[in-house]
């Protein structure tokens, strides 16, 4: 029977969606009656503490949870957020409860043997809590015990050859949408790219040297299923700069009523019978697209690669094959001046391993930063404060239409003193000669 | 209990200490069909809500069933999964960008008893383990943030609410009856760790009162030009206070210039802004990330404040059930909650959905904000 | 025969577009002939020395003219902008060469009788050289020396019954539209608003007492023709709430081809016969127009009224009746913190004689402006500053979605302690009870 | 020549002065037949460009012949139009908002007589003094500023690249073969007295030099903390100059930071910034003013610079010209300028005006130059 009662939480229980008090709960007696007899190296009612201060909250209204504290592995900048609790008398369990962040796989493809390695470590040494996954990407332990956390570090590295993820002023633990490997509309191999980057910057990603954090996301096309575009400084999303390639049957397979328009994903409600003139041909942004008696047209020069076309019509339509990807800057949440979305810094760059040139890129944009950067100034606001003119200036991209929405409406042009004939040294008094005071 | 050693040593941190290895690399963990037909992909189809298939130009199917997750898992729930996967999928499963889970099978003959077995699992209390859905036109699970269960900040919970919200919306996880794609996420606070910022509805926990000022403490706990500086209003000055007959060194906040950020809260812990009443939820609507037909949007704020309402949040609930509804009966196909709002005008999106507009709608930060003002005779009466 | 040449201006006579180098030319030469024997009050070759001036600017690429310093007529802060000439010895006829703002009147519609009795004032006192008009309105005396101001200004007021116009941190000369005088989509009276708002505020428009330049316009119809929106600190541009008035007969007109679209707009070229469902049920902003068999139908809750059907079939589609006009605010020039249009302010109000209601609104807005701008801060500037929400609250408006295009991205509400449940004010030991440090 | 006197006293100013009388009453100058069907009009028809007439309820017809004015007029050209106007018009003529003048006839025998009339007059140099046209969707008159001719701060001049403009775009005057209304308008600097912020296509005066300091007068000839002060950038700051021997005080500007607005020197004639290489033409397009389908638009800046070329600045000619002819083989009917350069993108429209594009036209001027860049994967190749 529950260590503390929990009259509220118990609320949430009832309901279709799956309830993470009643899993808690099932962890809680599981670890009480501790059926494989394990010697849990933290208090074996960690969890009965964890739901008990929870309760707290839920009658205070308020969290119950104080600032972490630097703690964390040796040599390491990030991966653990430390955390205390402020009622450690009464919720001994949870007095340390501190979180670490595993870097997920990519693509968060598992074989139930890793994923029960990592469970039995995480009830002999944690909370045996998770959160599959952290909105970054990570695998979440959610809470352990200071001296823990170097033994698990120890056994994470040496018997399941994985490392932590970031957290701090790092490099955060980069992550991609499934992509090539169940979707047909990838661009480019997202999970090869995304572990390369990893990878490759191990260093960025365990050792502050950043005036913020950093984010990399991968979406191997522009549905963006990795929300790359909001949330990560540097967004790599697939693209092409070819055709669309038509299959003419298959049009006409949805125009009949045989195929399901998109995929079937709108079953719920009797849409009435497809119409491709209203369903896409009118809806694609840039009305490109027309019938030629039976047969669909698009011109692809005019193109935007929306996807809509294509998601409306996956067995009609396919993206073009001279594939590659945009790289996008600067999204990010709105603390402090406000959300930003990624501004477009590199229209198009091929993306085949070992990814030198995107690398360059990537390395380019941080020597600004790192130079340029305020502390805790994300890419974004370093933009916003110094200008994209500035950050394709720093990279070596050429300014192009593609760059921006509209050209500028203000005049207020800083003109450099090379690009003014005669340059800006006058001599007054010549002024004067002609013009008096 | 033991210590039971890892083979760390404390006295020698180096000794053959590895760092630097990064994840595990993804091939090891693909499922045999999809290490072969990868790239090689041609299309997919939904076979109900929750269950769809890709075919692969070998003619090779992949059958996904994908299942809602409260994203806040014991290993206890893990182990379940992984006896499911072993079961069904040959030791092999995925989760999703959005924290649900994915199993998959080879051959259609597999996905009913897979379908059959997961539906079949409940908890204790009644709740679903593994409900099938979240696909298509319809609503999957919430993305969201860690609340009251571990972080420091929240002005709100992250899991009551997301479990009290998706059970009121449950019936659109199962059905694919929406005109698109209706995302929706959590933040416990304005840091937005949910990304709340481009959701099609958006739950953000917000705090509306100042911080108190632990004056006794408050030099001792922070560093006092650290406190100043966080703060993007310039609210916080630096203070001489009187402490029991002694002065000591603190801060004063004007709080008529706060925006109740809790920037000053994260550095300096003397300066907390939780409160029962005065921390609750601001609903967010109409945001977007994919660059379908139009290009990705903000999230705009359409309920300046709802309070917390532990265990069950009623009138946030409520006030979701509205808008999906609203959205539901008046969108058309493919048009996402923000592009609806915008056709019809943002006038229309507050008598549709029933929301009162107040003055708090009206943006008054920084200057971007005059872009939002409406510069134009175009508007409905 | 000509004081200065001018081998640069003289290129400008040539080509079809009047000529201002030729209509300068033949006054000079009239004054130097001076049939009429006119005891010139200002140097008699003052055009020529003008003609010279501005050869000399033509050669040198840069302007001949100085700041203007204090000049103007007794008790008034406008009306005069003061103007010297760098060069006086080599062009003594434009050494001073103020100009003086006239009022115009209503609609710009003049007497002969009226125009000649300022031409002979302007011969006689200055130098015959005007803009009809200045950009504002105004009509422009283009310069005359200092000691003739005041003459001009006395019979002005004295024989011709007009007053200046205005100039510095001053209301601005307002201006209308034709409107009601002379167009079928005046919604309400823009030549008298015009006229009260002048007379009401000649105070202001003519004694500095803000902060900077405020500017009316008056606008009878969304169509702008006075471009009001963009150029006027309160805009006030006519609409309507009822319904748009059809003449199904009329639409069948145009359908059928006897009535020609935009009243013969586009006679330029052949642009194929009239298809409304193209021309206008299509580009309607908010679709909220069709035809049911061959009537033509309109959902008005849902026009917003942008004019584009009624400019393409004024013999079918009729403004309603039930007229007003909406107050946008805070329009200008881009210097310095970027251009602004003017923002909605008041939605609906009616516009009838003597305009009370209107009037309340405007000195709500100025009170707010001479309380709070700071010095040159425009009305605008002030409304970025302290915000739309703050304006609506002086002016008593209630806040309304109508105000904004769309709602705040960010959720940094300033909330004020008497909206928040319990007010500000706790006690941090009482926190402390519950929250340990 | 002899001093008349107005009947003003120097001596006794207050002396029967009359002032805040304000202009003209409008109804005083109408025409009969404006005055008798006022608020009662029907509607409007184009005979051809530049004439039109409308109709009233009472079934009168008012026809309104329209001609081009070069706004900077002499009392000769004003006299010439009143002997017109009583020849025709009885007594009676008006302005337009962009310095056109209407002359107007309460019967159609009388359009020809006048038409014929009007465009038999020309000027000695040989241009048209009456030019008919100006209506429909064709170019009107261009509104402009003052230049060269009496301001003090312009980087061009108004009425010389006015006339050069309006020779070069003269057949779209008179003819309305344009898909929709086109607008241009002169600034000759960026205080833009000639509101071109909102134009289709704009030709805007600007500086590129920092000013010059005239150290040895600075002090004398302003106040140096309103000169500090008037700096947006605050590239402003107060310094000390030896000047023969002794220090003077006066001002540094850091001209890295200089956008060259002249605001400092409209506070301060010791900073000119005219300079003959320096100042030039900024080309901008895309404005417009009415609310007509979308609503009010910016112009925005698609040639950064184009050299000072008196008398007829044939580069900045050309270039309106491009635009002008692009936009009319390309956009839909009804289509402005800025309407038809949004559907076809921006990066097309550089393409079809064969404009090119240069990293001067991204905008980094504050914070709402984020809004300006493409936050989308949607652009075209
Ligand atoms: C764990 C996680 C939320 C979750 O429950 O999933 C999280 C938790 C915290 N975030 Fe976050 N962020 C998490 C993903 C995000 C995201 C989403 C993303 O990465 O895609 C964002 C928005 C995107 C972005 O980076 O802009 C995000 C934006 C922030 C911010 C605002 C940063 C900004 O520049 O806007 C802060 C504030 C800060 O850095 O001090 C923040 C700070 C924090 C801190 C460290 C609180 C603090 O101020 O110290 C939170 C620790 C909570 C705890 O006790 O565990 N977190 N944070 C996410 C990381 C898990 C993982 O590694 O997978
Ligand atoms: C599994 C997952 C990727 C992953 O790596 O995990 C995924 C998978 C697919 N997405 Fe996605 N999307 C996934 C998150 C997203 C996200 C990210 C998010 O929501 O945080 C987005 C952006 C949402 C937004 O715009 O706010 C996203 C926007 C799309 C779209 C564009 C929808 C739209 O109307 O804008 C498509 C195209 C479509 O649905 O027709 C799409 C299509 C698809 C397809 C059909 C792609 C394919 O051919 O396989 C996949 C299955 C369809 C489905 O889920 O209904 N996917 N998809 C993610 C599942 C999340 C979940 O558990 O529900
Ligand atoms: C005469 C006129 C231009 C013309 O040739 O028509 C004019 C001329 C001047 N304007 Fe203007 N402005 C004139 C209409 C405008 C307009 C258009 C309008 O009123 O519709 C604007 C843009 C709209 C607006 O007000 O924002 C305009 C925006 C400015 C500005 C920028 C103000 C701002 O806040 O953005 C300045 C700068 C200043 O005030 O110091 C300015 C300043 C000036 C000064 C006084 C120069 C100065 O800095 O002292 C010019 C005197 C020139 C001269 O020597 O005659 N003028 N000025 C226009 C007035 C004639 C009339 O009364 O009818
Ligand atoms: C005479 C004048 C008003 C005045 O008080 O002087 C006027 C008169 C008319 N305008 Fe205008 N507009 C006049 C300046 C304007 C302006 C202001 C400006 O350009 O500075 C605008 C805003 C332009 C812009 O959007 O940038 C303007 C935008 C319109 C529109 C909307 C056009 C559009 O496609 O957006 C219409 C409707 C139409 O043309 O179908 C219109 C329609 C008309 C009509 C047909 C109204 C009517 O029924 O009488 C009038 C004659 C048509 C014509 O000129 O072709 N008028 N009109 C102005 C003539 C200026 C000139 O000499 O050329
Ligand atoms: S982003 Fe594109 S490629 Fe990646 S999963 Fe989504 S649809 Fe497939
Ligand atoms: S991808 Fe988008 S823009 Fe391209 S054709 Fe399809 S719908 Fe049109
Ligand atoms: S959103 Fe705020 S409260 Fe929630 S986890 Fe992130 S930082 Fe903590
Ligand atoms: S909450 Fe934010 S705005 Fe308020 S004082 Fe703290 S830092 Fe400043
Ligand atoms: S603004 Fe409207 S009412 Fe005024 S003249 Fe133009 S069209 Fe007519
Ligand atoms: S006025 Fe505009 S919005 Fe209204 S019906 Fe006509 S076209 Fe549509
Ligand atoms: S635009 Fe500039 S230069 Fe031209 S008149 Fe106005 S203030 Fe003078
Ligand atoms: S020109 Fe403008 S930016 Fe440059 S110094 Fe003068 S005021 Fe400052």
């Amino acid at each position: 029977m529950a260590k503390h009662k929990t009259p509220l939480l118990d609320q949430l229980e009832s309901g279709p969606w799956p309830s993470f008090v009643s899993d808690m709960k099932q962890l809680a007696e599981e670890r009480a009656k501790n059926p494989q007899k394990i010697e849990f190296q933290i208090p074996v009612d960690v969890v009965d503490d964890l739901l008990g201060l929870l309760e707290l909250s839920y009658k205070d209204g308020a969290t119950h949870w104080k600032h972490g504290g630097i703690v964390g592995v040796f040599g390491y900048g990030g991966g653990v957020i430390g955390r205390y609790c402020d009622q450690p008398e009464q919720f001994s369990g949870v007095a340390h409860f501190h979180t670490m962040r595993i870097n997920q796989p990519g693509g968060k493809f598992y074989t139930t043997d890793y994923l029960r390695k990592l469970c039995d470590l995480w009830d002999l040494r944690g909370s045996g809590v998770t959160n599959m996954h952290g909105s970054t990407g990570d695998i979440i332990f959610l809470g352990t015990r200071t001296e823990q956390l170097e033994e698990i570090f120890f056994e994470l590295t040496h018997k399941y050859n994985q490392d932590l993820g970031g957290s701090g002023s790092n490099l955060r633990t980069p992550a991609d949408c499934i992509g090539a490997a169940r979707c047909e509309w990838a661009c480019y191999d997202t999970q090869d790219l995304c572990y390369q980057m990893t990878n490759d910057y191990q260093d960025e990603l365990h050792r502050p040297a950043f005036p913020y954090k950093f984010k990399f996301k991968f979406d191997g096309c522009p549905n963006c299923c990795v929300a790359s575009i909001a949330r990560s400084d540097l967004s790599f999303i697939g693209t092409w700069r070819d055709d669309i390639r038509i299959d003419q049957e298959a049009v006409q397979g949805y125009i009949g009523g045989e195929l399901k328009p998109n995929a079937g994903g709108h079953s719920g409600r009797d849409w009435g019978k497809f119409d491709i003139h209203k369903e896409v041909i009118k809806l694609c942004p840039t009305e490109c697209m027309w019938m030629e008696g039976k047969k669909l047209m698009i011109d692809n020069k005019e193109c935007n690669r929306c996807m809509h076309c294509i998601n409306v019509m996956p067995r009609a339509l396919h993206i073009g094959n001279d594939r590659g990807l945009s790289i996008l800057a600067g999204a990010k949440a709105p603390i402090l001046d406000g959300a930003q979305m990624g501004s477009l810094l590199v229209p198009f760059i091929k993306a085949e391993a070992p990814y030198e040139e995107i690398k360059d890129v990537i390395e380019k944009v941080w020597d600004w930063w790192m130079e340029e950067g305020k502390n805790r100034e994300r890419l974004g606001e370093l933009m916003k404060r110094q200008g994209l003119q500035k950050l394709l200036e720093v990279t070596g991209i050429t300014p192009d239409a593609r760059h921006v929405k509209e050209p500028r409406s203000n005049p207020y042009i800083f003109w450099k003193e090379e690009e003014v004939e005669g340059g800006w040294t006058r001599d007054v008094n010549e002024f004067r000669k002609h013009h008096q005071r | 209990m033991a210590f039971i050693s890892s083979g760390y040593d404390p006295k020698e941190p180096m000794k053959n200490r590895i760092t630097d290895i990064g994840p595990r690399k993804y091939d090891e963990f693909y499922p045999p069909f999809i290490a072969k037909n990868k790239g090689k992909w041609l299309y997919h189809e939904y076979m109900k809500p929750g269950v769809f298939f890709h075919v692969a130009e070998s003619g090779d199917k992949v059958f996904t069933v994908r299942v809602g997750g409260a994203r806040l898992m014991t290993t206890v729930h893990i182990r379940e999964i992984c006896e499911i996967a072993d079961k069904h999928c040959g030791g092999h499963v995925r989760f999703t960008t959005r924290n649900n889970v994915e199993f998959m099978v080879d051959d259609e003959k597999k996905v009913d008893p897979l379908v059959k077995d997961l539906e079949s699992r409940k908890f204790a209390g009644g709740s679903f383990k593994f409900p099938v859905g979240g696909t298509g036109a319809g609503i999957t699970n919430i993305v969201h943030t860690q609340g009251w269960i571990h972080c420091h900040t929240p002005a709100t919970d992250a899991s009551g609410p997301v479990k009290a919200t998706m059970d009121v919306l449950f019936d659109d996880f199962k059905n694919s009856r929406l005109p698109a794609k209706l995302r929706v996420s959590l933040a416990c606070c304005l840091n937005m760790c949910g990304a709340v910022h481009c959701s099609d509805i958006a739950i953000l926990g917000y705090h509306r009162k100042p911080p108190m000022l632990d004056h006794e403490y408050l030099d001792k706990m922070c560093e006092i030009p650290l406190a100043i500086a966080a703060c993007p209003t310039a609210a916080i000055k630096p203070a001489k206070v009187e402490i029991g007959g002694q002065k000591v060194n603190s801060v004063a906040v004007n709080n008529d210039r706060c925006m109740f950020c809790g920037n000053c809260y994260t550095m300096c812990p003397a300066m907390p802004l939780a409160d029962k009443e005065g921390d609750g939820i601001v609903i967010m609507a109409g945001g977007k990330v994919s660059n379908r037909i139009s290009a990705p949007k903000f999230s705009k704020v359409v309920v300046a404040f709802l309070p917390n309402e532990a265990p069950r949040w009623p009138q946030t609930t409520a006030t979701i059930k509205k808008i999906v509804e609203a959205y539901a009966k008046a969108a058309r196909k493919y048009e996402r909650l923000g592009e609806w709002a915008e056709r019809i005008g943002w006038e229309r999106f507050f008598e549709k959905c029933e929301l009162p507009f107040t003055h708090h709608l009206i943006d008054d930060f920084r200057d971007p904000a005059y872009y939002t003002w409406r510069q134009t005779t175009q508007f409905k009466f």
